[in-house]
């Protein structure tokens, strides 16, 4: 292999950014680099890096058709915390339904994030504002939810009644869940409703 | 550094010219001084001399070692220069080396001069081994120096992406569990006719006053009572019967085990 | 060419470090670049730019003899003191080496300045403790170190092998006990017969 192609090859392999021919003479004792440069060029084409000429300097750089390697994405699946799933059940039971319901179903603050982490999981939206005072975001569940966790539609997710019978809850006093009993069928008996009428 | 390390060549003039570790002093004000610091102590030093016994350290002459280091020390005392306290040290020890080796093999302690004297000839022999791999370490490619990287890398970025996961059991439990938290509490009684343990015994007491004869405790119950007020009533009837007895009021009697249970009245 | 060796050929050009092979692999992946790799290494084989492999992780670097085009212009690497180049030679032939072992073989107190350099250049770090009363600290070379010298692995340190063969990588007291002993045998062939009693 020539020693000149060899010199411009590392020379412009090294340098922190790309050079002119009459740069890369210079640095190389006034060697006329011309052929150098073409020989170079041909020999890269096809290759996973090429060298290209931009404005009359010349730079290695990945060839384009395989760019999508410099950047990848990486997928992490990660497990909804608890409280992200609290809220995903409430919007879903409940939807649409602002921030401020949510902690008042829950009875805690919901910080911003939780909200954050569904939407970026693809599960709960924005559907619009609540037309009173503040006028406050309304957020409902997205229909890859539904494709998610294998649901038709939100019909299907079980009421209290289900649950317990499930064994989903946890043991309570007897009053209580029996007083949950009524209330939760008041609830999605009423639910539609109720939404519509709030608003 | 050797070469920072001078000192007047003729005050100390050493057997053989290509003496690397002291130079001659570049000025001529003829301060003489020694700069002990050029060596990195005096075991530095006694490499530095073994070498220029120009054989190899496995064969050096310890007794020819010892006579360098205690020429060298002694010129350095007589020009009055400081000398730090490990160059004196070595040379105290090695004086008595020297004349432990002279001793006839006999008459020598353990340990035995040639033991020390070989140990001497060890630890110069890897201090030297390690002079020599560093500076053959230091005249390799290095990179930055005689190798290079490449200048610009576009550089590889891997964006990381979440994928969430939950399921219809956790969605569905934690509803659940939302619920049970924050519905709030009520407890409802309903209202039950009962029959309190007074009305019992004010009922029992003034039934027995009535007959001497024995009777159920089915009969003292009223008559078209709701059921669930029968088995109310039968409690507090029961515990009123037990309370007349004990006072001495009643005697009970039952004539076999879950039999009906009698009572009649005692006259006072 | 084949695509795979043009994915790495660009993988590694693009690399802001160097990468192991299951680096590359995950980068591309999964696929076995093994093959690749070495293809890619014979193919730059006499170029201006070699592919080399440093303690297991690879890189593209300059041919090593045209280092006289290139120093020039770039800054010369940092100068270590003859105590910091000798500690390092130390760790390097011996590790993982306490400070106490490392001052036995110099004869003199190391500053603890100059491990401190060493850490600092990033080519010496900390690797435990050894199980010996006051639990000292012992040291060994990083990576970084193998890439900086232009080491394949630890064995291509220069002159490792003649070192061990001649017993000079083994502390002094055991090749004193192996000398005295060879001497004591030397000895005893000058009188056998108290040497076989002593059987």
């Amino acid at each position: 292999m020539d020693e000149l192609v060899r010199a411009v090859e590392a020379t412009l392999f090294a340098a922190g950014e790309p050079m002119s021919a009459e740069q890369i003479s210079a640095h190389l004792g006034g060697a006329n680099v011309r052929d150098a440069l073409a020989e170079l060029a041909a020999h890269y084409e096809g290759r996973g890096v090429h060298l290209v000429e931009r404005g009359k300097r010349w730079h290695f750089q990945t060839a384009a058709d395989l760019a999508h390697l410099l950047r990848r994405e990486k997928e992490e699946v990660r497990r909804l915390s608890r409280a992200a799933t609290e809220v995903l059940a409430i919007v879903a039971y409940h939807e649409p339904v602002s921030r401020a319901e949510i902690e008042a179903i829950r009875g805690v603050q919901t910080a911003k994030g939780t909200l954050d982490v569904l939407m970026e999981a693809g599960w709960v939206r924005i559907v619009g504002r609540r037309e009173v005072p503040g006028r406050p975001v309304i957020y409902a569940t997205t229909p890859d939810f539904l494709i998610h966790f294998g649901l038709a539609s939100r019909r299907d997710l079980p009421g209290i009644d289900e649950l317990r019978a499930a064994g989903l809850l946890d043991p309570v006093e007897d009053a209580l869940a029996e007083a949950m009993e009524t209330a939760g069928e008041a609830e999605s008996a009423e639910a539609p409703e109720q939404e519509e009428s709030a608003d | 550094m050797s070469g920072d390390t001078l000192i007047d060549g003729p005050a100390i003039t050493l057997p053989e010219d290509d003496w690397q570790g002291i130079g001659t002093a570049a000025s001529e004000d003829a301060a003489l001084y020694l700069e002990l610091d050029g060596w990195e102590g005096p075991l530095d030093l006694l490499l530095d001399l073994a070498r220029r016994q120009k054989v190899d350290l496995r064969r050096i002459s310890i007794l020819d070692l010892v006579d360098q280091y205690l020429t060298y020390i002694e010129r350095a005392e007589a020009l009055r220069l400081e000398l730090a306290a490990d160059y004196l040290v070595m040379a105290a020890w090695l004086a008595y080396l020297k004349s432990a080796l002279l001793l006839p093999r006999d008459e020598q302690e353990e340990p035995s001069a040639e033991e020390l004297a070989l140990r001497l000839q060890l630890r110069l022999q890897r201090l030297a081994a390690m002079r020599d791999a560093a500076a053959r370490l230091m005249g390799r490619d290095r990179l930055g120096r005689d190798v290079f990287a490449r200048g610009a890398p576009e550089g590889l970025r891997v964006d990381r992406k979440n994928k969430w996961q939950c399921d219809w059991f956790a969605l569905v439990q934690a509803y659940g569990q939302v619920k049970a938290r924050t519905q709030p509490v009520v407890h409802m009684v309903r209202d039950r006719m009962v029959m309190t343990l007074d009305s019992a015994l004010a009922r029992v007491s003034s039934m027995l006053g009535v007959t001497l004869d024995w009777m159920e405790l089915g009969e003292f119950l009223p008559a078209h009572a709701d059921p669930r007020l029968r088995r109310s009533a039968m409690a507090s009837s029961f515990v009123a019967a037990l309370e007349l007895a004990r006072l001495g009021k009643a005697e009970l009697r039952q004539d076999e085990v879950f039999g009906p249970l009698h009572l009649r009245g005692i006259k006072a």
